[in-house]
Formats: structure tokens, C-alpha cells, sequence
């Protein structure tokens, strides 16, 4: 079943590894990058959210 | 009636907000076990393309990538129009928490599409119909994230770059078809050939459930940002104060 | 046939958030035809909000403005054909003549006759600047001007943001008289300002 | 002076036609103002045969390109003040509660612009191409297909200008917006150019920019229309 003589061959891609491990490296590094902002963006409104709430916990946040 | 009243509750912002906290977890962990599987399955198990050898397993990352970048804006303009005709700040929202993912789909497309081409065509850049009309999606996105970001007021940055969005949306089969009527024009269809449907089974179930991983990536990143933009937009609601006393 | 329609104009339960800001915090009004309306309040109280959120430049998160029995939102443009606004800006372009202007901002509503036009003129108290590019006429002037639009707009509602300003005694004399003939002649006037309006039977409309 | 002596409402078409002559009357005011398009398209493509050759065989092969390019600069340019100066002085407020659709009037305004500023580009187009050695036989065709691009591009940079009104530094902001929009006519236009120095048919191009032209002059009103009321307000 697995056409890799060796771990070595895998690497080299037959040849194109310079350009078939970058596209995947720069495909993986932007979906990790996309998470990784999406995370903060929602801390960050979180966080906004939370101290407004500090400040005028009591008074005008009708709906 | 069952179909108004679920459509009337997306337009309610707690709710919204709930249930994309609770799905955004299985949407991230699905992503992940579609990439990974699909990833080893692409990479190690499919066998090499005969004329492309082991550079056409960039299309695993490629093919998706560009999938996304599109079905990112097509979704962005349905949202900007359900938020301009019926009023629903969910909807842009919603707009807004896709436009970064699918701009960077858009980039890793390019991206992807220059290294493969480089051993095929012997460049980095070939003014070939798919890469050409991909850049333009990608301008498109820029001049939607500019101009949401050229308005300080949130409501009217919404409305103004849903417009922009609608307007975009029909333009690009326009703009699609003609790049490919002004290639076809000076040379005729490239090499890059890896067309989907010609591929066996062991090479194409991967691109699949790449597919899918991407997907449920999209879909994670909009529920997550989703909710952020959400508590941008909803500061003096009460439902808030209780949603956040008793933590996020 | 449903309940006889309620003439004029109704606000009911009008909120509008600009920002941070709660500016209006459910406004009502019963404005029926032939009532002469004066919106006070401090600065920033929201009375060019009201304004404009009644002529539908702005819409209310909460409650609705209602014309003549039918909701504004619903009437659209021939609302606007019913309703002259005079804002801040006299909404005259500086290269064309007072006559150009209005005679193309009137002519959008209706067909206007040079007759008209120099009738209302000389009432406004500048027919001899009327054939001058407004860039040389003065801030009163080109609010006169800007009334002439409204006088003869042939619009029941009339909106006026702050119509004094710029205006001499005299000046202020002949818009309140005009605002107090077009009440009387079954119009709804609305007019903000901070001065007080020497009118009889002028209501007014506080905004906290 | 009370409401309502028998007076005839004005017509759709009567209004759109009374904010067309206003516009050009108003464009008329300022004949320097309405040259500055032609200028830049004059100098835009001058700067293509200095920075590249002066054989004048070598110009004509990519003469389309200067020609398009340069016209499209050229209208962008003039399409940023669209609404500008008419929110400023409150005009613009005038036409949404005019009782006239205002969409309609939006048009009226882009072929306004359109007969201001790029009729005269279309005018500057022979002179242009007589300087790239274009055939004259092309001129027709060249400013037949130079006509509809322009008039596209109004239509598409009405929307863009209505969108970026509210923001700063919006010329810049209207070209990222515009361009990328623009590009079948583009391709469409400097196709057609390039067919007729050949001297072979032009239906092709010319039937296909006519057609991206009607659509856009039918959808982009509405977007400006609705552009127009996010930015009052």
C-alpha cells in the first residue's frame, strides 16, 4: 500500500518538494493564522463587552 | 409558519449567540480531523499524477483554498442582502466575520497556484484564466475590507460594504467569464489540467474531505467572529449583562 | 371601512441610539393637520434627530412615525412628495442663480411658473437678488432663499431645523408669520430652535 | 401661497430630465473644471511612448492598452466629486425627499457626467490614437467602444462614489473599489480597439461591452440609490 520506499523519498515529493511543501506549510500557517485572530477578536469584544459592563453595570443598558 | 419563526429567531441576536457557541467546537474539531485525514490521504496514500508526478498534491490544498475564497464572497453578499433588505444586524455581522477568512482563502489560492505553476510553467506567475480571475477576487475583497474600514460609524460601515458586497457578487461572472474570454483569446487552455472528475478514487476522496475540513474550518471561524462582532454591535443590550455575568 | 384615518402626524415610541448615545428615549407626538409644533431642548437633545428620523433620513430602532394614517416607512416616496425640510444647509448650489436653484428643487415636486417664483421672491424680501449666483448672497439671504423653496414645495409637512439662524429681526418676523399662515392653512409645522416662538396657539414638544 | 392650487405634479422622466440640464448647466458654469479629465488623459498617455519607445510600430501594438487605460484613470478621476459638493451643500438631502425615485435621478446624474466627462474623452480619443500611429480607419470604432466604456464606468463609479462619501481620503478608497469592477470593460474595450487597427470585424467586442453596459446602467443606479441613502444618515 504505501508507495514510499523510504520516509527520505516522502520528503523529497519526487523531486518537488520546494514547491509542494511550501504551498501546504503556507496553507496550514494560514488556517492556524485565521484561527488564532478569530480567537482574539472574540477575547478582545469579550473583554470591551465585559468592561462597559463594569462601568455602567447598574444604570442605562435597557434593551 | 416553522420555517418564519427559525428565521425570525436567526434575526435574534442571544440566540445567535448561543448556538454558534455551541456549535463552533464540533465545527473546529470536525475541521481539524478532515484536514488531517485528508492531508495523509493526499500526501501519502494518493498515488502521484502521471503527467504532474507528486507536484499536482498542491491541488489538495489549492483546489479547496479557491473553492472557499468564492463560496466565502457568495455567502458574504446573501448575508449583506438578508441585512440591508430585512434590517438584521446578525446578517451583517455575519458579513463581517467572513471577509477575513475568505480574503485569505483567496491569498492561499494564489499563492498555492504560482508554486505549482512554477515547475509546470517554469514561472511563478502565468497569466492563466483561473490565477488571473482569482486575483481579481482577491482585489475585491481588499476594496471590501478598505471600505469597511473607511467608515468609524459600525452601522454605516454594514450598510455601505453590504452594498458594495451585492454589487461585487454580480460582477463576478462577469468579470470570471470575461478573463476567460480574453485567454482564450491570445493562447489556448494551459497544462494545468487536474481536473477534478478525470481523478481516481484514491486521489479524489481526499480532495473531498479536504473540502469538507475547509469548510468546517470557515464555518468555525464565522461562529467564533460571529460572536464578536455581535458584542461589538449589541452594547446596550440586557440579554448581554446576563450572558456575560454568568461568563461568556 | 376601518377606523376614520387619523390625520397629521403621529411619532409613537421613537427610540434611536447614535452611538453610545440613547438619543431618543421613546418620543410621542400628536401632530394633527393645522398645528403649529415648537421642538425645544438643550444642545444635543436629539431635535434634529426627531427631525430627521420623521422626514426618514433616519430610521428608529423602537416605534414609527406615522402620516395621514399610514406608516412612513411604507409610504416611501410619496411621503417625500408631501413633506419640504429646511436644514442647516440652504441646499442652494453656489454657481446657479437663487431662481435656477429653486426653480429645478420646486420643479422635481411640481410645474412652477416664473409668476410664482417672482411672487414668492419679493415676499421673502429679495426679488432683486434673485437673478444673482447665490456664492454672492449672504447667509440670510440664501435662507430666505431656501424658505422660498419650501413656500412653494405645495408640502402639507413642513420640517425646519433651526429656520431662524442667520436671519434678522424682521427676518425672523416673516418666517414665523409664514409657519404660523401654513399651520393655519392645514399644514403641521415642525421647528426647532432655541429662541422662543412669538406665535399664537404654538404647542411645543420638550425633549429631555 | 397654501398648498395645492391645481398644480401638476412633475413626471419621473420630467424630473430626471430637469437634474440632467441642471447638471450640465452647472458642469458649463465651469468650463475649466470639465477639460481636467481631457488634460490627464492627454498627458497619462504620453507618458507611455517616454517611458517605453518612440517607434511608432511598437506603440501601435499596445495602443489599445494606453488608450483604455488612460481613459478609465481619466473618468475615475472626475467621478470621485460625484455627490460629494451635493451633500455638502444639502442638495443631495433635496432629492431623496424630492418625491422622485431616487434612483432615477441618480441616473440622470451619471449620464450628466457622462455627456461632461467622458463625451470629451471620447473626442480626445482620435488625437490619442493619432499620436500611437492608430489607424484612422480604427477612430470610429475606437471612440464607438471608447463611448459605452466610459459610460460603464459612470455607472459603476456613481456606486463607488455614493459608497465611499462618508469616508476619508475616498479617491483613493473609489479606485480600489471601481477598478477591479471595471475590468470586462476593459478587456471587452481594448479587444475591440485591437481589432479595429487590424481592420478585422468588431461585432464581437462591441456587442459584448454594449450589453455589460446596459446592465450596468441598470443595476448600478440602484446601488448608488441606496449607497446614497446609507450616507445621510
Amino acid at each position: 500500500m504505501n508507495q514510499w520506499a523510504s520516509f527520505g523519498e516522502w520528503l523529497a515529493m519526487g523531486g518537488y518538494a520546494a514547491y509542494v511543501w511550501p504551498s501546504i506549510g503556507l496553507a496550514i500557517g494560514t488556517l492556524l493564522l485565521n484561527m488564532v485572530m478569530a480567537r482574539r477578536r472574540h477575547a478582545q469584544a469579550l473583554q470591551r463587552a465585559l468592561r462597559r459592563l463594569a462601568v455602567d453595570g447598574n444604570g442605562n443598558g435597557e434593551a | 409558519m416553522a420555517t418564519w419563526t427559525w428565521f425570525h429567531k436567526l434575526g435574534s441576536p442571544p440566540h445567535v449567540y448561543r448556538i454558534a457557541g455551541r456549535f463552533a467546537p464540533w465545527f473546529g474539531w470536525g475541521a481539524l480531523l478532515c484536514i488531517v485525514y485528508g492531508l495523509f490521504g493526499g500526501l501519502v496514500l494518493a498515488p502521484p499524477d502521471y503527467q504532474q508526478k507528486d507536484a499536482f498534491r498542491i491541488i489538495y490544498v489549492h483546489a479547496p483554498a479557491a473553492w472557499l475564497s468564492l463560496s466565502c464572497y457568495t455567502a458574504m453578499a446573501v448575508a449583506a442582502f438578508v441585512g440591508l433588505v430585512w434590517r438584521m444586524k446578525i446578517a451583517h455581522a455575519a458579513a463581517a466575520a467572513l471577509a477575513p477568512v475568505g480574503a485569505s482563502f483567496a491569498f492561499v489560492c494564489l499563492a498555492t497556484g504560482s508554486l505549482w505553476g512554477r515547475p509546470m510553467w517554469g514561472t511563478w506567475w502565468e497569466w492563466d484564466a483561473r490565477l488571473t480571475s482569482q486575483l481579481i477576487l482577491l482585489f475585491l475583497y481588499l476594496g471590501y475590507m478598505a471600505l469597511r474600514s473607511a467608515h468609524d460609524d459600525l452601522q454605516r460601515a454594514d450598510r455601505s460594504s453590504a452594498v458594495l458586497a451585492i454589487v461585487g457578487v454580480v460582477n463576478v461572472p462577469i468579470i470570471h467569464y470575461s478573463v476567460y474570454w480574453w485567454n482564450s483569446l491570445h493562447q489556448g487552455a494551459t497544462v494545468m489540467k487536474a481536473d477534478r472528475p478525470s481523478m481516481p478514487t484514491e486521489m479524489l476522496v481526499p480532495l473531498l474531505v479536504m473540502f469538507l475540513g475547509f469548510t468546517l474550518f470557515q464555518l468555525w471561524v464565522l461562529c467564533t467572529r460571529l460572536r464578536a462582532e455581535i458584542l461589538d454591535r449589541e452594547r446596550n443590550a440586557r440579554w448581554l449583562q446576563e450572558q456575560l455575568r454568568e461568563g461568556a | 371601512m376601518t377606523a376614520p384615518t387619523q390625520t397629521g402626524l403621529q411619532v409613537q415610541g421613537v427610540h434611536l441610539w447614535r452611538g453610545e448615545r440613547h438619543v431618543l428615549r421613546g418620543v410621542h407626538l400628536d401632530a394633527p393637520l393645522g398645528t403649529f409644533w415648537h421642538v425645544r431642548g438643550p444642545n444635543g437633545a436629539g431635535k434634529t434627530s426627531l427631525l430627521r428620523v420623521v422626514a426618514g433620513f433616519l430610521w428608529p430602532e423602537d416605534g414609527k412615525v406615522v402620516w395621514n394614517g399610514q406608516e412612513t416607512r411604507h409610504l416611501g416616496d410619496e411621503f417625500g412628495a408631501q413633506m419640504a425640510c429646511l436644514g442647516h444647509e440652504p441646499a442652494l448650489k453656489a454657481d446657479l442663480t437663487a431662481r435656477e436653484n429653486i426653480r429645478y428643487l420646486v420643479g422635481l415636486r411640481r410645474a412652477v411658473t416664473d409668476v410664482e417664483l417672482d411672487a414668492a421672491f419679493s415676499r421673502l424680501g429679495i426679488a432683486e437678488h434673485a437673478d444673482r449666483p447665490t456664492r454672492m448672497l449672504s447667509a440670510g439671504q440664501k435662507r430666505r432663499a431656501a424658505m422660498v423653496r419650501v413656500l412653494l414645495s405645495d408640502a402639507s409637512l413642513w420640517l425646519l431645523d433651526e429656520p431662524f439662524t442667520n436671519l434678522d429681526v424682521a427676518g425672523v418676523e416673516l418666517f414665523t408669520g409664514l409657519l404660523a399662515e401654513h399651520a393655519a392653512g392645514g399644514g403641521v409645522v415642525l421647528a426647532t430652535t432655541h429662541q422662543p416662538i412669538p406665535a399664537p396657539g404654538v404647542r411645543t414638544l420638550e425633549l429631555a | 401661497m397654501n398648498a395645492g392650487e391645481g398644480t401638476v405634479p412633475t413626471g419621473m422622466l420630467a424630473a430626471a430630465a430637469a437634474t440632467f440640464r441642471r447638471d450640465v448647466a452647472l458642469a458649463f458654469r465651469r468650463p475649466g473644471q470639465m477639460l481636467q479629465p481631457v488634460v490627464f488623459f492627454l498627458i497619462v498617455t504620453t507618458l507611455f511612448p517616454l517611458s517605453l519607445s518612440p517607434q511608432l510600430s511598437q506603440l501601435r501594438d499596445i495602443s489599445p492598452g494606453i488608450l483604455w487605460v488612460g481613459a478609465l484613470l481619466s473618468s475615475l478621476l472626475a467621478l470621485e466629486s460625484l455627490f460629494r459638493a451635493d451633500l455638502e451643500d444639502g442638495t443631495l438631502e433635496q432629492w431623496v425627499i424630492s418625491g422622485q425615485p431616487l434612483a432615477v435621478q441618480v441616473l440622470a446624474r451619471i449620464l450628466a457626467h457622462w455627456t461632461v466627462s467622458g463625451l470629451p474623452l471620447v473626442a480626445a480619443a482620435p488625437l490619442v490614437g493619432a499620436s500611437l500611429a492608430v489607424p484612422a480607419s480604427a477612430f470610429g470604432t475606437t471612440m464607438l467602444l471608447l463611448g459605452l466604456g466610459t459610460l460603464c464606468l459612470s455607472g459603476l463609479g456613481a456606486a463607488g462614489a455614493a459608497l465611499t462619501l462618508g469616508s476619508r481620503r475616498a479617491s483613493v478608497l473609489l479606485s480600489l473599489l471601481v477598478l477591479p469592477l471595471a475590468m470586462p470593460i476593459l478587456i471587452f474595450g481594448a479587444r475591440g480597439v485591437d481589432l479595429a487597427i487590424l481592420g478585422e470585424p468588431t461585432r464581437g467586442p462591441l456587442l459584448l461591452l454594449s450589453a455589460l453596459t446596459i446592465l450596468t446602467l441598470s443595476l448600478t443606479p440602484w446601488a448608488a440609490a441606496s449607497a446614497v441613502r446609507i450616507s445621510l444618515e
